[in-house]
């Protein structure tokens, strides 16, 4: 088999990433959360959604022949193999029964000729030695007859590695952060299987955020930022500090954009004093956190997906169940109760704009002003001699009208239905339905997902703005970094549910770059010690 | 042509063919010999005593809670009502007020723990929800026999226990509601003022109600109960007073059915009351998660409607009773047609 | 993993609790109705050969994950259709059943088809929309028996249609094939009559979804049934399955209502399709089935338990209280408090397990 | 594929075939048994004072006296018929009359003794039926009050 050559020409998300894989090797893919990788990974397993977003450019080779897949069932056929991040598995079934999913073994009997293949006896027998064969291969403890559902995560993963394995054709191998979720040990057992799979001939892509692991067992390295190929590395010749910089580092003129009186600004007393601060947010676990937010400042909270940082507002806006101290403005604030941050005068724009943060079958008016009706008793008037309460729909619509004029929402009217509305607009209701609170403290979470360039700039303008104007408190929550630091005083970098430093905007990326990589400094300390 | 494909497709086929098959059957009624006027009266009273049940449906729809196919629960609260109120021999409006006023604490109970119930099965409300209507007809039907009722006009003469199957409320209170300020016209054609003021009365509360806080932020739960809840909003209290708030309409509606139709229907009468009201407001416009008062107007009409003019029209014309055939085939059809349209999953 | 006997024992309450209540109160009431053990095994042996096979028709979709398939009354429709036209042709005994089933088959399977169709434009909420199908095409079926039969579709027996001309009886008589099976080959043991031809073939059917259950489909259906997303990852056809899974049990369903009412002798033509549905989805829940997984003990646990609990109850009512129709309104309570107990159990099971998935997501730590 | 097609068509066809023989097989018909004096063109039978009459060899013979008749339902078209003519006191065999027969008409069919123990061909006869439709009998299995179709 000759070597694996893939090059493929893109733009915007993705633009002009070339690379190639030999037979029998590991590449290792780098990159920040919205760096490309998910993207390029879909294109190169053929899922639907980059065909239903008008495909892509430039061209894939396997065994020097240009391949383009319509399903992920053709990237099968071709051999290509993909374990998620999520799990495929059937959780009331076998270890074996889930290697050999839809690809059983199956003997003859005479109903076939009447009813077809489907009808065809499962051969036991052989479905457990191809899992076995399968696990063997993959040099694990794990075994065939557990059922799924009783199985720690580490397992799981092996499972869907090994019917990748059992799937003969497979010659490339797609690993989304399987480590994410596994112990050390059980990491180093995956870490030495890949060595074993490569040493087979089975080309695989590892992707992770452990870069030690990458620097481990890669063969090479490509580190993606903003959509290209910003570094080629030979592990042998490089260390994690060169690779960090490489994933973080836009050039140092990022931070032109902070004028003068940014640098000016003094920041007020402490509004909000965080202490030992655990939140359970499924994916976004928070396990210690410690802040203060002084008052007046734009406070920004990063790090990658699934550290935590999530959690934190989530946690103090009582969406989901947590513990510690929260202290603001001299009151504690009762946790798990969301109707007890809002009325101290906490709003928060959630990250999950269309799951929690809209209402999208309604109308504009109704979504900006709900809150601050639930909360504050506005925008009620008194009838039948103030028996009821009922809504007014004046100065409601005139609210709504405010705010759409304010922040350039474009929209028919206020009446028009939230569903209809871009994503960018929809972000603008969000922050609309925050300020109509009148809050003392803003919390702000991933306000740029997922919305255009233009829309992006007006939203993080409006933050910006109404930080200076009202003096209100901003705390912003983003995956983007360099969008913290063009718009934010401060930044904390949460790592595993814990605070693992605080800068200020103007340190260097690297800096920031090495506390997001938090983990791989222990894993370095504990190789050396 | 684009609007009138627009307006279909809003409305939906289901219902033009129904709105057109119900013009249809008027149009076709003088050729028959059927009375208009009287079928027109019919309908107007049948509104009239359903319309209430029908109005019932709309605070669980706008909660999320899904369409409330356990309104026997309710109802089950207004024959207790009506039965105390015919015990103690109440007579005229007084003992229509008086049932409604036992009925209602009875209901607010019943909806509570209903209520209660529904919040720990999340997005299995309806099948839920017929299961426990069924089964607490089935067990009110022991109670029926048991209870220690005594007025002779109720127990079973032989045996001076039991309630009857029927009970008629003349003489008590028949009509009581009705008949204020109703008016005849002609020999056929009777107008049940009363019955409707009294509808129009409940159809504002409701309006109003759906206007104030807490019923906004029911609709809201309604519409995305994550949104309510990051607003501040304790999503299980307003499912909650929404179930309680549709039991006791329930159990309202049925004294007022009761007192225009003359008879109290004990043991299954209750069993199947809550689909005619289900498919009536689907009828209406409805959807399983989103329900105007408007839709509870107009379906209530279209509905009583063809079940008022079917048995007469179709008879005349074939000889044959087919209204019992197009009422299960319309309002069974109307709930399949709008369980299976695709509504957004929400995540949880 | 090991469990303490403490914690399996409260394990096995949780589990069978319906099955267990249901063993306490048969044996409060069966003393109180004062049946003689004799005449209460006979009744059970026929009710297990009358009502097995129709329970056992809701085991496919369980295994698809469809939840009860409400919609079994569609099949039962289909062999009722059967029933009266051999009925017609007067065509008798085993052939005239066996006539029947194969003429209702090719119904069955497109009723199966259709009701398959519309659950997979309502998914998630299966049940209830096959619960509001069954009373629609109810309708329907009114409409072709009462109205086509004898209009349309000519019937030359004037026994089987009514006074007016068309529309089949309210009560269709079977004589001709009353007990043809049930007596085709039968014996007694301690006086009391066993019929075994008919347990033969519910046996047969019980290998037979044994069978089913290794095959290829079968091990589909289980899949779809635990997770369609993963199962259509992976590339097996999930609405042809789901829809595969109805079909079986729709015809299923037919031939387990012919086999009933081949017992019975007689048919209600328009009302015994709907207590088959109901009968059977109670049976299989005091068996101790949920809605998601459901066993063919399960089966005969609950078709003897609930009958039991049926035949019983009336006497226990009248001799406990005087009055026998305390009894017969008991039964109904107890019929469909089973199926919202069982349905209330599920949900709630289902939102707790949901939960505890969701803590497992919370990573290794 | 293809061989799936030709299978599933064969299976088909047997299952048609099956059903017209279950069909034809277990068809029911009813038989009435004339046991009276008869004339049927030229010819003239006279009855037996007493004839034991069995089908097929099975069930308990029906028994009729000259002048009466005796009704019984049948499956399928083909029997064999046995006739012992009986003497006075009911006890001796006379005679045995044994033939097989096919039935000739759906709905009723009158079957003359005397003919057919003399061999006439036309012994076989269509009759009307006069069948009265059954009484609306409740049936035998339970009912659950209400459990009808919503209203």
């Amino acid at each position: 088999m000759e070597g694996v050559g893939k090059s493929y020409f893109g733009n915007r998300v993705l633009a002009n990433v070339n690379f190639s894989l030999k037979k029998g090797q590991i590449l290792g893919l780098v990159g920040e959360n919205g760096a490309g990788k998910s993207t390029l990974m879909n294109i190169l397993f053929g899922m639907p959604v980059i065909q239903e977003t008008g495909g892509f450019e430039g061209k894939i080779y396997i065994d020097g022949k240009e391949v383009s897949f319509n399903s992920p069932f053709e990237a099968l056929e071709a051999g290509v193999g993909m374990v998620h991040q999520e799990f495929s598995l059937i959780p009331g079934f076998t270890a074996a029964e889930n290697i050999v999913l839809n690809r059983e073994s199956t003997t003859y009997n005479v109903l076939v000729e009447a009813f077809g293949d489907r009808l065809r006896t499962l051969d036991r027998v052989e479905i457990r030695k191809r899992a076995e064969t399968a696990i063997d291969t993959l040099n694990v403890d794990l075994h065939p007859d557990m059922c799924v559902s009783e199985m720690p995560v580490g397992h799981k993963q092996f499972t869907e590695i090994a019917r990748e394995i059992d799937k003969k054709r497979t010659r490339l191998l797609v690993l989304d952060e399987p480590t994410a979720v596994l112990t050390e040990t059980e990491a180093a057992i995956l870490l030495k299987s890949m060595k074993k799979l490569a040493d087979l001939g089975i080309s695989i892509i590892f992707i992770s955020h452990r870069l030690q692991e990458i620097l481990d067992i890669c063969d090479t390295i490509i580190v993606l930022r903003d959509g290209e190929v910003v570094r080629e590395f030979v592990p042998e010749k490089t260390d994690l500090m060169s690779i960090a910089s490489a994933m973080v580092g836009r050039s140092i003129q990022g931070q032109s954009q902070r004028t003068q009186e940014d640098a000016d600004r003094t920041s007020g007393e402490i509004i909000l004093r965080v202490e030992n601060l655990w939140v359970d947010m499924p994916g976004e676990t928070v396990r210690d956190v410690n802040l203060e937010v002084h008052k007046g400042e734009i406070f920004g909270i990063g790090g990658l997906a699934g550290q935590g940082k999530l959690g934190i507002g989530n946690g103090i806006m009582g969406l989901y169940p947590s513990g510690g101290t929260v202290t603001f403005d001299g009151d504690v604030v009762p946790l798990n109760d969301p109707m007890a941050p809002l009325s101290l005068g906490i709003a928060a724009v959630s990250e999950d704009r269309r799951g929690v943060g809209l209402l999208l079958e309604e109308p504009i008016a109704w979504n900006i002003i709900f809150t601050a009706l639930q909360v504050q008793n506005r925008y009620l008037r008194s009838i039948l001699g103030g028996l009821v309460r009922i809504r007014d729909a004046a100065a409601i619509r005139d609210c709504a009208k405010h705010y759409i004029q304010a922040l350039e929402i474009k929209c028919v009217s206020e009446r028009q239905r939230v569903v209809e509305l871009s994503g960018g607009n929809q972000q603008k209701i969000c922050l609309a339905k925050a300020f109509a609170l009148d809050p003392k403290l803003l919390f702000v979470a991933e306000p740029t997902r997922g919305i255009d360039v233009g829309a992006k700039k007006v939203v993080l303008d409006t933050l910006r703005e109404y930080n200076r104007k009202n003096r209100a408190t901003v705390v912003m929550i983003s995956s983007e970094l360099e969008e913290l630091r063009s718009i934010c005083d401060r930044i904390a970098i949460i790592d595993e549910g814990r605070v693992a430093g605080i800068l200020p905007a103007t340190a260097p990326s690297t800096e920031f770059g090495l506390l997001m990589l938090g983990k791989v400094q222990k894993t370095r300390e504990r190789v050396t010690a | 042509m684009g609007r009138i494909k627009s307006f279909i497709e809003a409305a939906g086929w289901p219902r033009i063919i129904i709105a057109l098959f119900l013009l249809g059957l008027f149009v076709i009624a003088p050729f028959v010999e059927v009375r208009v006027d009287a079928s027109i009266s019919d309908t107007l009273v049948r509104f009239g005593m359903n319309g209430v049940m029908v109005l019932a449906m709309v605070p669980m729809v706008q909660a999320g809670c899904g369409l409330n196919f356990g309104l026997p629960l309710g109802i089950i609260a207004g024959l207790l009502g009506a039965v105390t109120s015919v015990e103690l021999e109440l007579t005229g409006i007084l003992g229509v007020l008086a049932a409604m006023c036992i009925a209602i604490p009875i209901a607010v109970l019943f909806g509570w723990a209903y209520g209660l119930l529904l919040n720990r099965v999340k997005g299995g409300e309806m099948m839920i929800a017929t299961y426990v209507g069924f089964s607490s007809v089935a067990f009110m039907c022991i109670m029926w026999l048991l209870l220690p009722y005594k007025s002779p006009s109720m127990v079973w003469g032989y045996a001076g226990t039991g309630l009857r199957t029927t009970i008629s409320v003349d003489g008590y209170w028949i009509r009581a509601i009705s008949d204020f300020l109703s008016f005849q016209y002609g020999k056929y054609f009777y107008f049940p003022t009363g019955m409707f003021l009294f509808f129009a009365l409940l159809c504002f509360l409701m309006w109003l109600f759906m206007r104030t806080k807490i019923g906004t932020a029911m609709t809201t739960v309604g519409s995305n109960p994550d949104y309510a809840r990051a607003s501040g909003v304790n999503v299980d209290r307003m499912r909650t007073i929404s179930v309680i708030l549709s039991t006791v309409l329930g159990a309202v509606g049925i004294i007022v059915y009761e007192q225009s139709f003359g008879f109290i229907q004990l043991y299954m009468g209750p069993f199947t009351m809550a689909f005619p009201a289900v498919a009536a407001i689907l009828i209406g416009g409805a959807s399983v998660n989103k329900a105007t008062i408007l839709n509870v107007v107009i379906g209530t009409i279209l509905f009583q409607g063809i079940l008022t003019m079917t048995p007469s029209v179709i008879n005349s014309i074939v000889q044959t009773d087919m209204s019992e055939v197009v009422r299960i085939v319309v309002s069974n059809g109307m709930i399949l047609y709008a369980l299976t349209r695709v509504v957004k999953v929400k995540s949880r | 993993m090991k469990y303490s006997l403490r914690e399996q024992i409260s394990h096995f309450l949780v589990q069978y609790a319906v099955p267990i209540i249901f063993v306490l109160l048969s044996i409060v009431a069966i003393p109180l109705s004062r049946f003689s053990t004799e005449y209460l095994v006979q009744e059970m042996v026929a009710r297990l050969a009358r009502d097995s096979f129709l329970v056992l028709s809701l085991l496919i979709p369980i295994m698809a994950g469809m939840g009860l398939n409400f919609g079994m009354v569609l099949g039962a429709m289909a062999g009722e259709i059967g029933l009266i036209f051999i009925t017609d042709w007067n065509v008798m005994g085993v052939q005239g059943m066996l006539l029947a089933m194969i003429i209702s088959t090719p119904l069955a399977i497109l009723l199966g088809w259709m009701c398959g169709a519309i659950l997979n434009k309502a998914k998630g909420r299966e049940m209830v929309t096959s619960f509001i199908l069954g009373f629609f095409m109810n309708g329907v079926y009114q409409l072709v028996v009462l109205y086509g039969f004898g209009n349309i579709i000519p019937i030359k027996n004037p026994a089987l249609v009514l006074s007016r001309g068309f529309g089949i009886r309210n009560v269709t008589n079977l004589a001709g094939i009353r007990h043809c099976l049930d007596d085709l080959f039968s014996f007694n043991i301690m006086g009391i009559t066993i019929p075994a031809a008919t347990f033969l073939l519910i046996g047969a059917f019980c290998l037979f979804i044994t069978w089913f259950s290794r095959t290829k489909l079968g091990q589909d259906m289980r899949a779809v049934g635990q997770d369609q997303d993963v199962a259509g990852s992976t590339g097996i056809p999930v609405e042809r399955t789901r829809i595969i899974s109805i079909v079986i049990s729709t015809v299923l369903a037919c031939y387990g209502q012919i086999i009933f009412l081949q017992n019975i002798g007689t048919m209600n033509t328009y009302n015994s399709h709907e207590q088959a549905g109901m009968f059977a989805i109670a049976s299989l829940l005091v068996g101790g089935a949920s809605v998601s997984r459901a066993t063919i003990p399960n089966v005969f646990l609950g078709v003897i338990l609930f009958h039991l609990m049926f035949v019983v109850s009336p006497m226990a009512g009248k001799y406990l209280i005087g009055e026998a129709q305390l009894g017969e309104f008991f039964r109904v309570f107890i019929s469909y408090g089973v199926i919202a107990i069982a349905l209330v159990l599920y949900s709630w099971r289902r939102h707790k397990e949901r939960e505890r998935a969701r803590r497992s997501l919370r990573g290794a730590e | 594929m293809k061989r799936q097609y030709v299978i599933d068509a064969l299976i088909l066809a047997a299952l048609v075939a099956f059903s017209i023989f279950l069909y034809h097989s277990g068809k029911g018909y009813t038989l009435i048994f004339d046991n009276r004096n008869i004339t049927l063109g030229e010819k003239s039978y006279k009855a037996p004072e007493y004839v034991q009459v069995t089908l097929d060899g099975k069930g308990r013979p029906l028994e009729i006296m000259g002048g009466d008749r005796d009704i019984m339902t049948v499956m399928g078209k083909k029997h064999v018929l046995k006739v012992d003519i009986l003497s006075d006191d009911e006890e001796t065999v006379m005679a045995t009359i044994e033939r097989p027969f096919t039935v000739r008409y759906d709905g009723g069919n009158l079957l003359n003794i005397p003919a057919f123990l003399s061999g006439d061909a036309d012994w076989n006869q269509r009759i009307e039926l006069d069948i009265a439709p059954p009484k609306e009998e409740e049936p035998a299995q339970e009912a659950i009050p209400g459990a009808e179709k919503p209203k």
